[in-house]
C-alpha cells in the first residue's frame, strides 16, 4: 500500500455537536481500511503552521470522497474550521496501519473515546461484514463532545454510552463499564481509538478480562510519513524487544500488549539502543 | 530552452540542486511513494551513529511559528543495521548517498569514518559536528573551532578515498567564519549550513518545558534569514569553499536566495513535513525562478549577491 | 478575585508587567493614541547615543516568515534632543521610563551614563551592548563576556544612583550563559534578553541582499523559542537575576512562558508593529492565562518551569 | 488627529480591472481627507504576516464606510484579496499627512500611477469644492492597471491616459504629457501619488514648469504609526537641514520640491546625524 498527496475540494464541513463533518472529493486511492489516517495541509501559504494535522479517515467512497470528524482546537484545526465547500486541501492518505480484522465470526467491542469514535462505523460495518458481535462502548466528557451514538447504534449489537459529568449515559469513563460488556459478550477482542489514558486502561482491562485488544494511539506527528521520529513510543516486538516504534508508520494501531502505557513518554533503560551507564 | 539545474559540491557533480537535508527523509525509503528519489540530488541520510539509540523521551517536537523545535535525539539502528538495511537499498535503487555520521566523541567519529571509508556506493560524507541533541555532557563539537578541527582531523585521518566530506555547522555560535576555517583547515570539501538553532518550548500548563529532551532544535522558514546571512558570511569569507546551503527552504524562490548568497546546492529539511514531495518542486520551481530571471544554468548564480 | 500583575525587575517595581521593547515604541507618544502609556509596565525607549543619528539606508526591512528583519542602524535625535523632547514628555505624562542608550564604543557609554545620571525621573538604564546594526568596525560589544563587561564597568563607574541597571544580551553569541556572568560582575542589576538574531534576506531580483545594511536584526515570534531557552539558560545559572524577556512575545499566553522560564517581566516589541495596543492587550491576556491557572500573582509564576 | 484601531466588517469586495475595490463598514473616526491612508492587518492569527499592509484611503463616509482599491502581490494582499464579505479586518485608520488644499481657487493637475488612482477621486472633488480647475494624468503599465478612469472624468476638467504598452490612451508614461498639461492649463499645484520613479519625475517636471507639486510617497513601512523609523526618506526641512523624515507620519504627502529624490535609498553625506568620517 502506498499513500498519495492529493488536492481535495471540500463538498461540505457540517457541525455535527461539538464537531465538524468535512466531506472532501478525492480521487482513486488505495482502499481505505478502518484504523488509516490522513495528514492535512493546514494554514495556507501565508500560514505560520508548516506541519500537517493528523485525522483519521471516517469514511471513504473510492474514488469519490473521503471524509473527516474534528474540532476547533490550536491553529491548525482553527484554520481547517474557517475551510468551506469549495476551498481545497492537501491531503496525505491513506496513512498507517489499520486495524487487523479477525478471519473468524468473534465478538468484538469497539471502545472509543471522543472522535476517537471516527473510525468505529467503518470497523463495525467491516465486523459485521465478517459475522462478527459488535458491541460498543463511546465516551466523552460531555455530551457534545459524545461522536457517533446514533450511526454506531445503527450497526452494532450494543452500544453503552458513558460521559465524566453524567450529561448523557452512564456517568462515568468507559472502562467503568468494559469488563461488564467484555464479560457478558464473551468478547474475545477489543478495538480502541482515543485519548493515551483511555487506551492504556482499556488495553489493560481488555487483557484482564481474556480479551485481545487492538489500540490506535496519539501521538504527536510531525510528518506522518516515517522519516522524522517524533511519534515513537515503546512498543514489544516479537522478538520480546521493546523499540522505540513510529506510531505513524508501525501504528497507529498497535496490540494493547505491546505497547508499554507506564513507559509512553520516557525511554525505558532496556530499550533497544537506551543510553547506557556512562555512556550517551 | 530549459535552464542547466547541475552543480556540484567539490568534486561531487550533482544530477540535481535539492538534495534531503539529514534527519528529514530518514534513509529516503519512505519518500519513494512521492517521486524518484534517485532524480534527487542526493539524499543525506540521517546521522548515523556507532551503536544503536533510542533517541531522547517524547514529546520530541513542537510547532513553532513558522517553525518547529525536534528533540529527536539521534535515534537509529547503529552503523551495521544502517549498512545492512539502508545504504543497501539506496545503493540498489542508484540513489546519490550522503552518509551522515555523528558520535559521541572523537574516536566515534573516528570509528565511523573508518567504516565507512571501505564501504561502495557512497558519494559524500556529512560530518554531523553540531547537532544540539546528543546527550553529551560536553559542548557541540561545532561550537568550539578546535574540537571542530579534532573531529574532521580525525575522520580525514582514516578517509582513505576521494569521497568528499563535509562539515555540518551549528549557527549557535558567536562567529561561524572562524568555525569554518577551521573546518577547512582541517580538511573538509565543503560545508553543510545551518543545522538547527537551540531552543525551548514551554507548556505552560504543566509548568515545564515542552520537550522530553527540554531544548530542542529550531528549524523551518522562521530561521530561514539567520542561514542565508550565515551562509553569505562564509562564502564572502572562503568563496572558494562549496557550500550545501538549508535552513527553512520552502520554494524554489528561498532556494534561490540560498544560491545567490553563496549555496551550490540545498538541502530540504522541515519542508519535506508539510510537503513531501518538496524536494521535487523545490528543483522545479527553483528552474522557474532562474528562467523568469534570464539565466541559463544556476552555476552562474552561485554567490552572485556578492557581486553587486 | 483578580490576579496581581504587579512584579519588579531588582529595586524596579512595575505596575504592570508589559513594558515596550527598545526601538519598537520610539519614545512613546505614538502609542498615546492607543492606550495610557503611564499605564505601562514602562516605556524602554529608542536606544539613543550621543550626536544625532541618521541611521542606515533604506530599505530598513523585511518582512520574514513569522518575523521581521530590521536595519534601522539607530537612528535618533542624539542625547541632548532626547533629554530636552522625548524624555520630558515622558515624565510629564508620569510615564516610567527605561531610557536605553546605546555608544560607538565604551567612552560613549559612559558619556551617556554620565549625562543621564544627573537627569531626574529615569526608572532604569538600559544598556544596549547587543545591537547588531550599528556600523562599527569592531565586533558587537555583547558578543564578547570582557567587552561587555567593560561597557558595563564604565557605566556602573559614573552611575552614582540606586537606579538599576540592566544590559540588554544578544543571542548571536556560542554561550549566552558567560556573558550574563560578565555583566553581572561588572554590577548589572538586571539583564534584558534578547536582542535580534543577525539575519539576512537577499533580493532575488536584484541579487544583492534586500535590506540597505545589508544584515538586519531578526525579531517577532519566529525567534521567541530562541528567546525562550536563552532565558531558561540563565535563568537556571543565575536564578536571582532580574531578566526582562523579550523576543516574538505576541500573546499573553506568549508572555506565560517567558515568565515561567524565568523573566520577570516581558517587553513587547514587533507584536506592537501589527497591534499598537499589543502591551496593553498582553498584560490582560496574561492575567487571564494565569487565572485560568489558578495563580494569584505573576510573582509566584516566575522561573517556575525550572521546578518541575 | 489621532488615529483609531478599528475592527471593521468587509461589506464587499468587487473586481474593478485588475484591482480589488473592498468596501469595509467603519464606526467614528477622525474626519478623512484626501492622501490619508490605512494600515490593515493581514494572515490571521495563525498567519505568517505580522505586519500591517498600509493602504490610500480610496473613499470614507465618516461613520459608515471605508474604501480600499488593491491588487493581491504578495503573501499579505494576496491573503486579503481571499477575504468576503461578513469578515472582519483589523484596519487603523486614518494614518498620515493628507494633501494640503488650496486657498484659492487655483488650476491643479492630478497625477497618479496605478492604484496611486486610488485617492484622486477624493481629492478632486475637494478640490473642486474650492473651485479650483482639476486637470487629470492617469497612468498605468497596461490597461488592466488602470485605475479610476471614468469616476475621475467625472470629476474633472480633462483626463489623458497614458499607459507604457498604449493598450489605452496614449502610449508612454505620465511625465510625456505633464508637461504640456501644466503649460497649457497655467497649472499651479500638481498633485501625485504612485511609484516612486514616477514621483520623482512628476516632482522634477512640476518644478521645471513652475509649478509646486506635492507627492504621497510609498516607502516600505513596518508599522505605519511613527515608532519603528523603517519607512524613511531624505527630506529637506524648512531650515534647508536634510533629515531622514518618516513617511508614515511626516508624509506620506510631501512638497515635491523637499524630497531628495535622487538620494532616497541612500543617507546623503549631508543629512542630519550622517556617519562622519572616522565615526559610526
Ligand atoms: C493517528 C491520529 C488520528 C487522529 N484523528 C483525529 C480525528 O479523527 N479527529 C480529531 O479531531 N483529531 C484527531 N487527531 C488529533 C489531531 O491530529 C490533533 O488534534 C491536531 O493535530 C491538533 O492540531 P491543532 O492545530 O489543533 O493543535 P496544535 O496544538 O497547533 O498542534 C501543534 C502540533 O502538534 C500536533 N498535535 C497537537 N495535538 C495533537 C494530538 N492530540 N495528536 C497528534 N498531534 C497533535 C499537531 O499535529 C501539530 O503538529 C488524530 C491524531 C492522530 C495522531
Ligand atoms: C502610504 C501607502 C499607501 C499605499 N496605498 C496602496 C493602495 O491604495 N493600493 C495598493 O494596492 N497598494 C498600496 N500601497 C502599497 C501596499 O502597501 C503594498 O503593495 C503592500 O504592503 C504589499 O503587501 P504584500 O503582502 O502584497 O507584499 P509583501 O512583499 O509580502 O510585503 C512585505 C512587507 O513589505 C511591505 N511592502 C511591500 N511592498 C510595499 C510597497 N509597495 N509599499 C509599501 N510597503 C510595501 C509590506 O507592507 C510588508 O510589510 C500603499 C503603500 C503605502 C506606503
Ligand atoms: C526532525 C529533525 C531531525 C534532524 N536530524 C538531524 C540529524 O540527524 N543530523 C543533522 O545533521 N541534522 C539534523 N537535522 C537538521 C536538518 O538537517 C537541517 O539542518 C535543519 O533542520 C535546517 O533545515 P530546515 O529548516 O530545512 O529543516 C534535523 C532536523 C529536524 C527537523
Ligand atoms: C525596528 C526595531 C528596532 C529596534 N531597535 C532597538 C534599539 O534601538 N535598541 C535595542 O536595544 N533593541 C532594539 N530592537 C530590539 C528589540 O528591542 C527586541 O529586543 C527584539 O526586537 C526582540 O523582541 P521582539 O521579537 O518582541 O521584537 C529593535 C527591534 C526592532 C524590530
Ligand atoms: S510522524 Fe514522522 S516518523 Fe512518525
Ligand atoms: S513605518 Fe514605522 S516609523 Fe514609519
Amino acid at each position: 500500500m502506498s499513500a498519495q498527496q492529493l488536492n481535495c475540494t471540500i463538498r461540505s464541513m457540517t457541525p455535527v455537536g461539538g464537531y465538524l463533518h468535512m466531506i472532501v472529493e478525492s480521487p482513486d486511492i488505495a482502499k481505505v481500511q478502518p484504523g488509516h489516517f490522513a495528514a492535512l495541509a493546514v494554514g495556507g501559504p501565508s500560514g505560520a503552521t508548516l506541519l500537517r494535522r493528523a485525522f483519521s479517515i471516517h469514511k471513504s467512497t473510492t474514488g469519490e470522497s473521503l471524509e473527516f470528524i474534528f474540532a476547533p482546537h490550536g491553529p491548525g484545526t482553527q484554520w481547517l474550521a474557517t475551510q468551506r465547500a469549495g476551498d481545497v486541501i492537501d491531503i496525505i492518505a491513506p496513512l498507517g496501519k489499520p486495524f487487523i480484522l479477525p478471519k473468524q465470526p468473534i465478538s468484538c467491542v469497539l471502545v472509543a473515546g471522543g472522535y476517537g469514535a471516527a473510525p468505529m462505523e467503518l470497523l463495525a460495518i467491516e465486523l459485521r461484514a465478517r459475522n462478527c458481535r459488535v458491541d460498543v462502548v463511546l465516551g466523552a466528557a460531555t455530551q457534545e463532545k459524545l461522536f457517533g451514538v446514533l450511526d454506531l447504534k445503527a450497526v452494532s449489537d450494543s452500544l453503552i454510552v458513558t460521559t465524566d459529568d453524567g450529561t448523557s449515559g452512564v456517568r462515568g469513563r468507559v472502562t467503568d463499564v468494559l469488563a461488564e460488556v467484555i464479560t457478558k459478550n464473551n468478547s474475545q477482542a477489543v478495538y480502541a481509538c482515543g485519548p493515551m489514558p483511555m487506551l492504556a486502561a482499556v488495553a489493560k482491562m481488555s487483557q484482564a478480562n481474556g480479551a485481545f485488544s487492538q489500540c490506535a494511539v496519539e501521538e504527536s506527528m510531525a510528518c506522518g510519513i516515517g522519516v522524522c521520529m517524533t511519534c515513537v513510543l515503546p512498543i514489544i516486538g516479537d522478538d520480546g524487544v521493546t523499540r522505540m516504534a513510529r506510531s505513524c508508520v508501525d501504528g497507529p494501531v498497535f496490540r494493547g500488549d505491546r505497547v508499554r502505557w507506564d513507559d509512553v513518554d520516557t525511554i525505558p533503560s532496556d530499550v533497544f539502543g537506551a543510553p547506557q551507564p556512562g555512556g550517551h | 530552452m530549459s535552464v542547466d539545474l547541475t552543480t556540484s559540491l567539490g568534486s561531487l557533480e550533482l544530477s540535481a540542486p535539492t538534495l534531503t537535508a539529514s534527519g528529514c527523509a530518514a534513509a529516503g525509503r519512505e519518500l519513494a511513494q512521492f517521486g524518484d528519489v534517485s532524480s534527487l540530488g542526493a539524499v543525506v541520510t540521517k546521522s548515523i551513529m556507532m551503536e544503536p539509540r533510542s533517541g531522547r523521551a517524547t514529546p520530541r517536537m513542537a510547532e513553532t511559528p513558522s517553525g518547529m523545535l525536534n528533540s529527536i535525539g539521534l535515534q537509529g539502528p547503529g552503523i551495521e543495521a544502517f549498512l545492512e538495511k539502508d545504504l543497501s537499498w539506496l545503493t540498489q535503487n542508484n540513489v546519490t548517498t550522503i552518509v551522515s555520521i555523528a558520535g559521541n566523541n572523537v574516536d566515534e567519529f573516528g570509528d565511523l569514518a573508518r567504516i565507512l571509508a571501505r564501504v561502495p556506493g557512497i558519494a559524500g560524507l556529512e560530518v554531523n559536528i553540531s547537532c544540539p541533541n546528543v546527550e553529551s555532557r560536553g559542548q557541540v563539537f561545532a561550537c568550539n573551532p578546535v574540537s571542530a578541527a579534532q573531529v574532521i582531523k580525525t575522520v580525514r585521518s582514516v578517509w582513505h578515498s576521494d569521497v568528499p566530506i563535509f562539515a555540518k555547522l551549528s549557527p549557535d555560535v558567536t562567529d561561524i567564519v572562524e568555525i569554518a576555517h577551521s573546518v577547512v583547515e582541517a580538511g573538509v570539501a565543503g560545508v553543510s549550513m545551518i543545522n538547527t538553532l537551540l531552543g525551548m518550548v514551554i507548556d505552560v500548563d504543566k509548568m515545564k518545558p515542552m520537550l522530553g529532551g527540554r531544548t530542542g532544535g529550531l528549524s523551518g522558514p522562521a530561521i530561514r534569514p539567520v542561514a542565508v546571512r550565515a551562509i553569505y558570511q562564509v562564502h564572502a569569507a572562503l568563496p572558494n569553499l562549496p557550500i550545501l546551503g538549508m535552513g527553512g527552504i520552502r520554494t524554489g524562490h528561498d532556494a534561490l536566495e540560498f544560491i545567490a548568497a553563496g549555496a551550490s546546492a540545498v538541502s530540504i529539511g522541515t519542508a519535506v513535513f508539510g510537503d513531501p514531495s518538496a524536494p521535487w518542486r523545490i528543483a522545479t520551481e527553483l528552474g522557474q525562478e532562474l528562467q523568469a530571471r534570464g539565466y541559463d544554468s544556476l552555476r552562474e548564480v552561485i554567490g552572485l549577491a556578492h557581486r553587486n
